[in-house]
């Protein structure tokens, strides 16, 4: 018996679920497959969070320091769980570091999965020229030139006109079908930023439906009347370099109308997609997947319950979802986690 | 008049979806002659595109600063005005929620067609009863009736 | 143990396990955009061809070795085989009435290569200017009319190439619908049963613009122009590469793979030099009907959408296509305008039309471009082609077939394959 | 306030009339009178046949009102005609039929068939392919559009079916349906027979009625195609003529 819990991720989700066990009494395995504590939002340098642009620091910079400090947190980095066995209660798990290719081996009670997202990447779809044309950028990248405070476009000159495309790689059937909850509010976080950043830029939001939920209808309700910045909506069917501008061809489904208008930069609200690492840990402890990729739960309305006892799961691997909901989960995780020590050990 | 209410209807009356293209785009000249053959007529009619280029939100400023009209920015396009007004029942051409983004847009072509109808609003105020956003678009109408009526309509390009 | 799957409401498809599981790998890849249905549908309906084939239902007209195949990659990512010798040409209904270099060229092309092929009379167009413009056709008679065209090509053992981008298109829709569709299919069997025909149903549809693309490299060898310093612009025909879409030919060293390859790649081949417009995905306004009784509608936007920025973008010396009803709205719209006072003006040919050219092909008794309206000579001049005296030629030779002399026809090599004897089974 | 809210639930009661709003949108008013003169038990049959074709289910999914296809939609760059509201119409032409059958009129025959918007289209619907369906419906049915829409387009039609080939060097003899063609092309029609002779292929050298020479086996058995595959009856519901000469071509023939 042992009363270490297995915390496969290390971004929001997985962090707050180590943080709660350690805080709890028991012992964490952080187990982070890139070099870097944090996650998306610390990878991406987001600038800020959404609903209410609270820097990403003051939220996880807190986190990643108890678990880079705590004794109670064995983290390792740039490692993947190779191979689980065991039940509820006394899994062995193999941990593997990417660098030396050395193996180590740990008894776990339970194991808590938050492998988390990946930004879909544009150049995919080749409508919106991404990756082939200058200035057509992802929201994920837009963010770390608003924490620079430097949004510029590739010749150095800050834009005049810009528009945000929404569901990139969401809601489309040769790409992804789903809808990924928070591209909306986040771009629309980006596009007020961004007005406060350069001041005089006019913003175009190009979008099919705005879901802003919950509180983050704010975020909409201010970017009209606080800051001006203009709605269009319909989908956007071609964006063309011309040498100089980007030509973005849509319709404006308002009034039937077809505009082809030439902006200074285009920024894609790509959405969320499971990445590899998702995959790579469903295998390997076993757990199922949906038909998009995402980790299916037992039941789609439990996310903790992974179908397999002692195996729990947090955050953005199992659907879309907004940061103050992944870190719920991760919290939630954490109690499933402990419930398990109860029974097993006397912490 | 009457001979040229004809002559507008016969424009371009060789097109089958006639009705869905706009008069003011069809060029019908009555003398087109190229090389010795005469092209008149329907041999030379062009239909100009109607892609819109640019956006332009000058009058849309314009009527911002007009009394009654400061709230339109708050616009979210949701419909509820349309929906109550009586006028738009009776003429469907007399749209609140359509004139307030054609104009936020600076849509020209559009402006142009359906301005005159702005003066059909009857006052009601069914509208800005309904309105979730608090726009007033009651209000807005008569700040859109000064705007057109002053000539801003045309400005901005 | 074969597992029955579900494919539409209509019909299932018996597959064993493994052949299930192949087809989800070729699915995998579902970035590639759409088909009728999508990418794996149409993977789908090509595993289940050689399905019916196999017991029995249809015969399937293969790209043998004898036909000396070229691969290419198509959207789809599968690769393609392109035929290249024994081509049985099915001709466009729209090329030879007011384009007929457009025919001529290509003809003048193969012989020069020395690849045998077949002019039948035995060929109908495919009727699909009717479906597409005036809902004058339903899916079981193209089908019939697609199946005894490719039934009459198999009978002559030669490989249908297409010439016309409908055509291409329609076929390649019949296709899916005969062999996803039992109704279709048996009412289409019935109907060529009558007509002393069976279901003969080619393995690839291929387009003549893919074979040029596949021969570039062996006619910019026998290139006599020096091209250059032209400058092309291309207007790919819809139907190539928007119907049926992941069946057509992409090239990664084609503009990125992004756009459809064939006629840039012939005149990249060249070496034109290709420019690129905004308003490339959009069609030239030949609208089948509307080209012939709402000429208003087809030459404004053949005029506003294609020509006028073309010119405007890229000031190309000309605007090559691959298909009947593309060159000949793109030609015939700059007229009107240029009498109203625009100015923007660009000659349009066919690919073929200009591979013949830069292989030294004569302007006129080759190429015939005294069909086409835009003005040519400064192309022409650009190409170092003297067209004042090749006119004099042209007229001469005019004059000779007014006073009763037979042209010098363009005559295939000499065939290497046999026809095959009608009602034989393969 | 309480008095004003119960005027706007008077108001909502009162809209959709027709089970359709249609805004200060034009072209859309005519198309509602038009509906409420058309006989609603074929606007029914029209919406069965539509949804009973085999191409159905392939071309329809449902629509999220996006408005890709309409980005990349060509004649929408000219007229107001969209490929969105043809599906948006299809998706609810089940509960309103007049939906299709306005659309039947003038609208659909606005559509060039170049399918953009099938290839772009996020759910996979082709409004290309549904609107050459309601073609045919219109055609077969012998709507008055149809009737009107096709009668210029009758001589082409008609070559077509009896000679497998469209467009020929016989029409252009006559400048009278190409002024808008030129100087040129009247330069050309005068020589057209010469010029023709001169085409060095075989098969189309001095071919004027055809577009190239075609056997007669060829053309009966086109014709048979047509008369089996149901093709001159859906013709005759339009253009009686049309298929009454078709039919005495192939009976020529024999």
């Amino acid at each position: 018996m042992t009363g270490t819990v297995l915390v496969v991720g290390g971004g929001p989700a997985g962090l707050r679920a180590a943080v709660d066990l350690a805080d709890f009494g028991a012992r964490v395995l952080l187990v982070e497959k890139r070099d870097q504590l944090g996650g998306a939002p610390v990878r991406w340098k987001y600038r800020s969070l959404a609903p209410d642009f609270t820097p990403t620091e003051e939220v996880m910079g807190p986190l990643i320091g108890f678990c880079e400090s705590s004794p109670m947190v064995e983290v390792h980095k740039g490692s993947v769980v190779e191979g689980c066995e065991g039940s509820v209660g006394d899994f062995t798990v193999k941990v593997r570091n990417e660098a030396d290719g050395t193996t180590t081996e740990h008894r776990v009670s339970s194991v808590i999965v938050a492998t988390g997202f990946e930004h879909f990447d544009a150049s995919v779809d080749p409508r919106y020229a991404y990756g082939r044309a200058p200035n057509v950028i992802g929201i994920n990248e837009l963010e770390a030139m608003l924490k620079e405070g430097r949004v510029v476009g590739h010749d150095g000159r800050p834009p005049k006109r810009v528009a945000f495309i929404f569901c990139v790689g969401s809601r489309d059937r040769s790409t992804n079908p789903w809808c990924c909850t928070v591209c909306c509010g986040v771009s629309i976080k980006q596009a007020i930023e961004m007005k406060q950043t350069l001041g005089d830029v006019q913003v175009y939001m190009i979008y099919m439906d705005i879901r802003t939920v919950g509180l983050w209808e704010k975020l909409y309700w201010d970017s009209m009347e606080k800051y001006g910045i203009n709605y269009i909506r319909g989908r956007v069917g071609e964006v063309y370099y011309t040498g100089e501008k980007l030509l973005v061809k849509g319709e404006d489904t308002l009034v039937r109308g077809p505009f082809e208008v030439l902006f200074d930069m285009v920024v894609l609200a790509v959405g969320i997609e499971p990445g590899p690492g998702t995959k790579q840990a469903a295998g390997v402890l076993g757990l199922k997947l949906n038909e998009y990729g995402f980790i299916a739960p037992r039941q789609p309305n439990v996310h903790v319950d992974s179908g397999r006892d002692g195996i729990f799961l947090a955050g953005t691997c199992i659907a879309p979802m907004s940061i103050e909901e992944t870190l719920s989960e991760g919290s939630a995780a954490a109690m499933q986690a402990a419930k398990v020590l109860k029974k097993t050990v006397a912490v | 008049m009457a001979a040229e209410e004809r002559k507008k209807e016969e424009k371009g009356r060789f097109i089958a979806e006639r009705r869905y293209v706009d008069d003011q785009r069809i060029v019908e000249p009555e003398k087109l002659e190229a090389g010795g053959v005469d092209m008149s007529g329907r041999w030379g009619t062009l239909v100009l595109p109607r892609t819109i280029e640019e956006f332009d939100h000058s009058l849309f400023e314009g009527v911002k600063r007009l009394p009654r009209g400061g709230k339109v920015g708050k616009c979210w396009q949701c419909g509820n005005c349309t929906a109550v007004c009586p006028v738009a029942h009776a003429n469907p051409m007399f749209n609140p929620r359509y004139l307030i983004h054609i104009v936020r847009m600076g849509y020209q072509a559009e402006i142009e067609k359906v301005k005159d109808y702005v003066y059909l609003c009857s006052g009601c105020g069914l509208c800005s009863a309904a309105c979730p956003k608090d726009v007033d678009p009651q209000g807005v109408m008569i700040a859109l009736s000064i705007a057109f009526k002053s000539g801003r309509a045309k400005g901005g390009r | 143990m074969p597992e029955v799957i579900r494919v539409s409401k209509k019909e299932d498809l018996e597959i064993s396990k493994e052949d299930l599981k192949f087809l989800e790998g070729l699915g995998a890849d579902r970035r590639a955009k759409l088909a009728m249905g999508t990418t794996e549908d149409y993977l789908r309906m090509l595993e289940k061809m050689k399905d019916l084939e196999k017991r029995g239902e249809i015969t399937i007209h293969h790209v043998t070795d004898e036909y000396e195949p070229a691969g290419v990659r198509t959207l789809s990512r599968r690769v393609k085989k392109i035929p290249t010798v024994e081509l049985w040409q099915h001709k466009s209904c729209g090329q030879c009435g007011h384009i007929p270099g457009y025919i001529s060229a290509l003809y003048w092309v193969m012989t020069e290569l020395g690849i045998p092929y077949v002019d039948d009379t035995n060929q109908t167009s495919c009727t699909a200017w009717n479906y597409y413009g005036s809902g004058t056709s339903n899916p079981v008679a193209l089908s019939a009319v697609f199946l005894r065209n490719m039934h009459a090509a198999w009978e002559k053992n030669a490989y249908p190439l297409i010439h016309c981008g409908t055509s291409y298109g329609d076929y390649k829709e019949c296709r899916y619908l005969v062999v996803m569709s039992r109704e279709i299919r048996d009412r289409v069997r019935s109907i060529l049963k009558k007509i002393g025909r069976d279901l003969v149903i080619p393995e690839e549809v291929v387009h003549y613009s893919e074979w040029l693309h596949v021969m570039r490299w062996k006619i910019a060898e026998r290139r006599k122009l020096d091209v250059s310093k032209v400058s092309v612009a291309v207007h790919a025909a819809c139907h190539t590469y928007k119907l049926m879409a992941e069946d057509f030919t992409y090239d990664d060293t084609v503009l990125g793979g992004k756009k459809p390859a064939p006629t840039s790649s012939t005149a990249l081949a060249l070496g034109a030099k290709l420019l690129d417009y905004s308003n490339w995905y959009d069609c030239c306004g030949f609208g089948f009907r509307h080209i012939l009784t709402e000429r208003e509608i087809s030459r404004s936007f053949a005029y506003f959408r294609k020509i006028r920025p073309i010119v405007r973008e890229t000031g190309a010396d000309v605007l090559l296509t691959h298909d009947t009803g593309c060159v000949t709205t793109l030609d015939k719209s700059q007229v009107v305008p240029l009498a109203h006072g625009y100015k923007e003006t660009v000659p349009v040919m066919s690919d073929s039309q200009f591979a013949a050219l830069a292989m030294g092909a004569h302007p006129f008794i080759v190429c015939q471009l005294q069909w086409h309206l835009a003005d040519w000579k400064p192309l022409l001049a650009k190409m170092g082609v003297d067209w004042a005296s090749a006119e004099g030629e042209y007229k001469a030779y005019l004059e000779r077939v007014r006073n009763g002399e037979r042209p010098a026809f363009i005559r295939s090599p000499p065939r290497n394959l046999e026809n095959r004897v009608r009602g034989e089974s393969a | 306030m309480v008095g004003a809210s119960k005027k706007v639930a008077r108001m909502l009661q009162r809209l959709n009339p027709d089970g359709w709003h249609y805004g200060g949108l034009p072209g859309l008013q005519w198309e509602a009178e038009n509906a409420r003169e058309g006989d609603r038990a074929l606007m029914g049959r029209i919406v069965d046949e539509l949804r009973e074709d085999v191409r159905f289910e392939e071309f329809y999914h449902a629509c999220i009102n996006c408005g890709n296809c309409t980005s990349m939609c060509p004649p929408f760059r000219l007229v107001d005609f969209e490929p969105r509201i043809v599906v948006q119409k299809v998706m609810h032409a089940k509960d309103e039929p007049e939906l299709l059958y306005q659309m039947m009129d003038q609208y659909i025959w606005a559509c060039f068939q170049c399918y953009s918007c099938w290839e772009v289209c996020p759910a996979h619907n082709n409004p290309g392919g549904l609107v050459a369906m309601l073609k045919e419906i219109a055609v077969r049915h012998g709507l008055q559009s149809a009737r009107k829409t096709l009668e210029p387009y009758s001589k082409i039609l008609y070559k077509v079916m009896t000679t497998g080939t469209q467009i020929t060097p016989d029409m252009h003899t006559s400048m009278a349906l190409f002024k808008d063609w030129g100087p040129h092309k009247a330069e050309l029609s005068k020589n057209i027979r010469t010029e023709r002779a001169a085409v060095p292929v075989e098969t189309m050298a001095g071919v004027m009625d055809k577009s190239w020479r075609v056997d007669d086996s060829t053309m009966k058995e086109l014709m048979e195609i047509e008369e089996e595959a149901g093709v001159l009856d859906a013709v005759g519901g339009s253009l009686k003529d049309v298929a009454d000469m078709v039919r005495e071509a192939a009976k020529e023939m024999e």
